[in-house]
């Protein structure tokens, strides 16, 4: 059977090696009220090409070409090289590398990454990754908390903040703290006097997006005065971490906490998962923070090598008091992240942000001419909202394209709102067709 | 950096790796599997790599279709009624299945409790997802076979308690035969309980934990059904419950309508969301197509084989392998150190011999009641061989041990690297390049 | 620029060790009046996403799915795992194993081929591979020559070997031989009657098809006995190795020289290009057979290990009294095959060939019910032809499906012959299509 | 073999070999430059790898327009006037292109002729295929500075000589200066100039062989165009010709009219067919996609900085390391171990010695009329600091050789292998494996 090596003779020599008589009677220790005796009613056996044939049906049923779509999920070109180097057996196959001496690959990859995150984010020290944008959001929430002692309890956010994101953070917050949300401006951004009043003794942290889910550019420095004023962390959360290539780093404008997603470099949309969050901080945190991390050591001989390391602040040691209960990351995600970066160097990744800013730049131009004008005033990146006619999408799919999202559907109060993401994928051909299919 | 240099600088580094497809890696608990080719294919598809996780529900339809007939499959499997395939890996989906209980002790007894059981062999998630929720851990002791003792259960169990986390097999690739009547003790006091699957391997198409009476239980994807770890994830751990919980589960569900696929946001009820869109679908889509790939006389297969694996090493190096606890254990079996203690030789020194012989080392030091464990286990996609010859070296090494320990202590001296300083790492941490690194030579 | 990784200060740097003053000074030995001093005249260069597109939107021109088609280049699956294996730069970027410390790993593989490939032809030795299958016949009608001292200089061909084998074999035979062709008979195999009395005192070799181009499976025993009778060697071609699952070997059949395309094995079609020859005889040829191949030995130590031997054949050693001109041959082809072969195993093999042969055997009897009776009468494995409607191809295009050969195109006096291939691609419902289309 | 077993043997295998994706590959005459990712993820779209041959135009015109396209691109590099894309390899687009001579020879002279003129340093696949076409080859000695002098062409020429067969730059890296009186030498008496294009990775964008009055001349796509060298092909190797040539290419010819592209095979002069369909295209469709890459700058760029690199090597070994000659040379240098003679250690033993040091070794003993040649072409995909650490390797091997010469002698030592017995393999061959396969341990 396909991916089973056995043959009927190795399994009777087996069994007569084991002592027993059959396959059924190793598993005597399982009453037989609970034995199912019957074929699990699960759909059938394909093989390997029938297979391809169906799971090709279904890919296909998907629509074509890069969609005008971010939020959090944002359409990037990964190289074939990247995708080519992920598909080599001993980075995908091999596990956490928790025997480090065979497992230097993963482990330097993973110093390369925090290196990476730390580069982008302006801050001191990254992890070597975390589920998504959003739980990275979460526990950077539960860390300002920690850091605190418990003795603050209340978390403030954006309400421009992606909204699955304070979605999460609220889901995360059953115990640990209070959520609370402060409105954006007519630009886009978070209201600041709004933000000064939500502020207080009892803040742990504040967070905002950054750029916000409208794509809209935040004044973090501004934002992290303010939180710092009444002893809180500041912590800004992007979602498309491409921005860094032409963005001043969260770290520069004094931010304590940088998260997000960083999915943009290396990594397909996959349907929204998996994502790459990213965590990145100040040294001073570094027995606060959560996640795993890779650290440089040297062997016997004094030669380099990496291993994880500060696991005392991890689940497998600390158990229920650990900093997080988070055990596989998603390493995979960030050594194609790594690659994609390595290859773009500092110059390449300010190349791409900038094409990516101008297609936008070009698309919204276009847009404000063919009678979309800009939603918010605020400055943005590759992603912006405009205001748009109630049949957008269906116009934008029947000129066979794809994305645009009404931002109705998580505010009730823009309900001509239609937030579109431009990057390398859209040529100015595609663009002009989504500017035709909605003038 | 160009092209190549990017490209001999990982391919390089990758070399330095072990991996399941570089040699056996039988790691108790991990289930590494081999990892079908097919599946890294189809999850390249454009439509799958390329699908935005926000267009609208007609131009999702082929990856909705394949989550829906995934979560079918995952319910049939661990015989309950729903499954909901958002938690990232298997600790999220652990805090999603202790939230879902959370959640229905507030709405049926208007208090979330405050005390969750977990046996002394349990994972070290178990305890930390329960505090993350709150709850505070009260430990349970095994017997001496290996396996919690009903009285046990119900000594500890009253009802400031919301459930009980158990995993079968356990830890020690021990069925856990009185779960039933566990199950009873815990559900007439009002607690629910909760299954780790972890050890799913052991059990397709053999028992359900729905049919044991376990309420919630998460899958990890990456070991049941062969998605790659990746060097340390992306996971996926679905979580799966009992009718009565199944209002509670993460919101959205996908549900079929006629022949629409479409994601359910009208959950009132659902705990919320942890993590963004709809789960690792780059996950869903290899796990689907591994059941698929086996369909049911596979998946019962895997798991028989995996036992049969497991139980034919026991017998190969029973003379000279302590087995932790001595009834008969399924799909992996813990060793300890007890046969090597007079020659200085530890457990952590067995691991790094074995590296010297070609393969990747065991669980060491879990479950934490076993002193010096060894967990081995193999899976199903090994050769007769490969196990003989895996047996071979854990035998010499022993015998070794004897004769020379100071060779065994000076392993592993194959790999690019020596026995690292892991105190050091700890002390001092480096943990990015910088001008001034120089951690070594 | 991508590919080229030398900065502006790097080229300066080099520039000045080398001590010349500009890129241009270094090629100041082509004279002046040789200089292109103008750009080429090729087209612009494409950032690697927009040459993606465009590749893209060439590939997507071609039909979809598995043609009915074979004639030599045979539609298979390519398993997953085989593609995966040779995207392995170890594999695919090594050069030919000249160095054979750092190649033992191209030598293996090549050393299994040759054993991959005696097993399936019965025969005792074979070479690392060739162009393509009719390369392999040019050089087995060479050989023929050859082993006759060049005293035998008439090669006699089946003129229902594939028409562009013998076009090669016609193309190669300029100074050394003369190719005398024999014609088929009503069951589409070689006319036995013409061909004994084609095969004279001065025939070096006789080549036929092994099944021929008709898809028919010939006599191979029975035309050795013929060929060997008159002192001249047997040699069989074969342009779809996988029927070797099914079929008596030639080696069985006494034939002495088996050739052939291995495409079939783990690699794509490519418009026809790259092929795999198959090249494998008896022993006693050993030091008269074309091209390059691998042996065992042992290192200083004693320590078995893999070498490129017999080479005094070959023309970097010999120059002009080679027994080939071939160098570079197909083993990237071969190693893919290789890999296929291992995975299939004996028992893969041939139940791969049992569900060629009944699929073909299905669409054979469907199609004759429809009323496109046979061609020929001789038994078939995966390919056979019928007599079609002269819009046959017509209708095949329109159900959008692809395949079949009009033989006309080779055979004038066969105009209403329709050649078809059926394999594992090709699942019933793919059949039936093709039925309703010509029924 | 289970796919987990086969995988695991080839990527075991496919880690004992040295490959331009692990390391520098400086093998002269081989242009082994990087092998771009995008093209093999293009080589794999479906409808390239499942194009069959002998569909009707109308379903071929994605594959044709690719061939239509490369093969302007590759006449006007050549500057020349047509090119078939049909020959498998180098050595049969030199096949081909003898053919087509000898053919037009038979039209305009009734004569196939009888001799060729091959210089010295020449490939030795050159006199192969002559002597194949039952040509007599006929040896010209290159002056000292390692060019062709007119005179010698003169002297040699008469009207039974059917073409000289020239490299340029010639095999030692040297621009061969009178090519173009050369060619009006040849011209004078009848004959044709065969230009084998094995180092074209000289002259892109900045000089042409039809410029130069070469009639006909081959490229390698699997050198100058990137096409992977697949550990020993497939390679292709298109044969570009003069207009009066054309008619004699091997039949078919792609096509444009209007916007349709289609297969010509109305050639009644062709040579024929010399394999199976029309072409590696394979390989085609990553020549083309590299030629897309770089544009006309680019592939300039590829040349010159190719020659730089040769020459900064040059420049840093050049008190250790004797040229063979010593006028300027281009994109390749070929050194001899005439400053090791006193030591004993031989050209082989430093290629064995790089080895070690982590290199591939340069090309060996060619060209043969230089003793002890080490022929090295670094091509332009390398660093500047790769070139150093290759040029203190070699450094560092001179100054060894002086000191232990017996260490070098017993490289290499790292691989898995150490020198292997290559007159045993060739005297007992054991060519496949078998039952009682008992070689060495």
């Amino acid at each position: 059977m396909r991916y089973l090596p056995h043959t009927e003779s190795d399994i009777q020599e087996m069994l007569q090696k084991i002592g027993v008589k059959s396959l059924d009677e190793l598993f005597s220790t399982v009453p037989a009220s609970l034995r199912l005796n019957r074929a699990l009613a699960v759909e059938p056996s394909l093989d390997e090409r029938a297979l391809m044939d169906h799971l090709e049906a279904l890919a296909s049923k998907q629509p074509k070409g890069a969609p005008f779509l971010g939020a959090g999920a944002n359409p990037h070109h990964v190289p074939p090289s990247v995708d080519q180097l992920l598909l080599r057996g001993e980075l995908y196959t091999a596990y956490t590398p928790y025997q480090p001496e065979i497992a230097q690959g993963t482990l330097q990859i993973t110093f390369e990454f925090q290196t990476f995150v730390t580069l982008l984010t302006g801050l001191e020290i990254a992890n070597a990754s975390m589920y998504d944008g959003a739980s990275a959001a979460a526990e950077a929430a539960l860390m300002a908390v920690r850091i605190s002692g418990g003795k603050r309890t209340k978390v403030v956010v954006s309400k421009a903040l992606h909204p699955e994101y304070r979605d999460v953070v609220r889901t995360y917050h059953t115990e640990g703290f209070d959520v609370v949300e402060v409105p954006f401006g007519a630009d886009g951004r978070t209201d600041m006097a709004a933000l000064e009043a939500a502020i207080d003794e009892n803040t742990a942290g504040v967070l905002v997006g950054y750029p916000n889910f409208f794509g809209v550019v935040e004044d973090l420095g501004a934002i992290a005065k303010l939180a710092q004023a009444k002893g809180a962390i500041a912590i800004s959360c992007t979602t498309e971490a491409l921005a860094f290539g032409l963005l001043q780093s969260p770290g520069a404008q004094g931010i304590d906490v940088a998260v997000g997603e960083m999915q943009s470099f290396g990594n397909g949309l996959n349907f929204g998962g998996p994502g790459l969050g990213f965590f990145a901080t100040r040294e001073k945190f570094l027995r606060q923070f959560p996640g795993r991390v890779a650290g440089a050591t040297v062997d016997k001989t004094g030669k380099r090598g990496f291993v994880l390391t500060l696991s005392t602040r991890e689940q497998h040691i600390r158990r229920e008091k650990a900093t997080s209960n988070i055990c596989t990351n998603h390493g995979l995600n960030a050594t194609a992240a790594t690659i994609h970066l390595s290859m773009l160097g500092r110059h390449g990744l300010k190349a791409l942000a900038l094409l990516n800013y101008r297609r936008a730049r070009y698309a919204r131009e276009q847009l404000a001419a063919a009678g979309l004008k800009p939603l918010f005033s605020g400055p943005v990146f590759n992603e912006f909202a405009v205001r748009a006619p109630s049949d957008a999408i269906a116009r934008i799919t029947k000129a066979g394209l794809s994305g645009g999202l009404p931002l109705g559907r998580y505010y009730p109060e823009l309900g001509d709102g239609l937030l579109l993401c431009v990057t390398e994928l859209h040529d100015k051909a595609r663009i002009d067709a989504l500017i035709a299919a909605l003038a | 950096m160009t092209e190549v240099q990017a490209v001999r600088h990982f391919v390089r580094l990758s070399q330095l790796n072990y991996s399941v497809d570089t040699g056996f890696f039988p790691l108790g608990s991990c289930t590494m599997k081999f990892n079908p080719k097919v599946n890294e294919w189809a999850a390249r598809l454009p439509g799958f790599a390329g699908a935005h996780p926000l267009l609208p529900t007609e131009q999702s339809q082929g990856v909705l279709e394949l989550m829906y007939r995934l979560e079918r499959s995952l319910s049939e499997i661990a015989g309950l009624h729903a499954t909901s395939l958002e938690p990232a890996a298997g600790a999220q989906g652990e805090l999603a299945g202790l939230m879902v209980i959370r959640a229905w002790h507030m709405d049926k007894h208007g208090t979330p409790r405050k005390k969750v059981l977990i046996p002394d062999s349990a994972h070290g998630t178990n305890p930390a997802s329960a505090a993350l929720l709150g709850y505070q851990a009260v430990e349970l002791k095994s017997n001496s076979k290996g396996v919690l003792e009903p009285a046990t259960v119900a000594a500890a169990m009253d009802e400031d308690v919301a459930c009980l986390m158990m995993t079968n097999p356990n830890t020690l690739g021990i069925f856990e035969e009185h779960v039933e009547e566990i199950c009873r003790i815990v559900h007439e006091k009002g607690g629910q309980v909760y299954g780790d699957g972890a050890n799913m391997n052991a059990l397709l198409g053999v028992a359900r934990p729905g049919d044991m009476g376990i309420d919630v239980m998460h899958y990890n994807l990456h070991k049941t059904f062969s998605t790659p770890h990746g060097g340390g994830g992306p996971g996926s751990g679905p979580v799966a419950v009992a009718e009565h919980l199944a209002p509670y589960l993460p919101r959205p569900i996908v549900v079929k309508e006629g022949d629409t696929y479409r994601l359910d946001f009208d959950q009132p009820m659902s705990v919320g969301k942890l993590r963004t869109f709809w789960g690792n679908f780059g996950m869903h889509l290899r796990a689907y197509a591994y059941i698929r790939e086996l369909g049911p006389e596979g998946l019962h297969a895997a798991s028989r084989l995996a036992v049969l694996n497991a139980q034919y090493i026991r017998a190969l190096i029973e003379d000279e392998w302590d087995v932790a606890y001595e009834g008969r254990s399924l799909h992996e079996v813990v060793y300890t150190d007890k046969k090597l203690k007079e020659t200085g030789v530890t457990t952590m020194d067995v691991a790094k011999a074995l590296i010297d012989h070609g393969y990747h080392p065991p669980t060491v030091y879990f479950p934490l009641i076993v002193p010096g464990a060894l967990m081995v286990e193999p899976t199903e996609t090994e050769t007769k061989e490969t196990l003989e010859n895996f047996a071979a070296a854990m035998k010499a090494i022993a015998a070794q041990a004897r004769e020379e320990p100071a060779a065994i202590k000076a392993m592993p001296q194959k790999p690019v690297v020596e026995r690292l300083d892991e105190t050091r790492a700890a002390r001092k941490p480096v943990l990015r390049w910088s001008p001034g690194f120089d951690v070594g030579a």
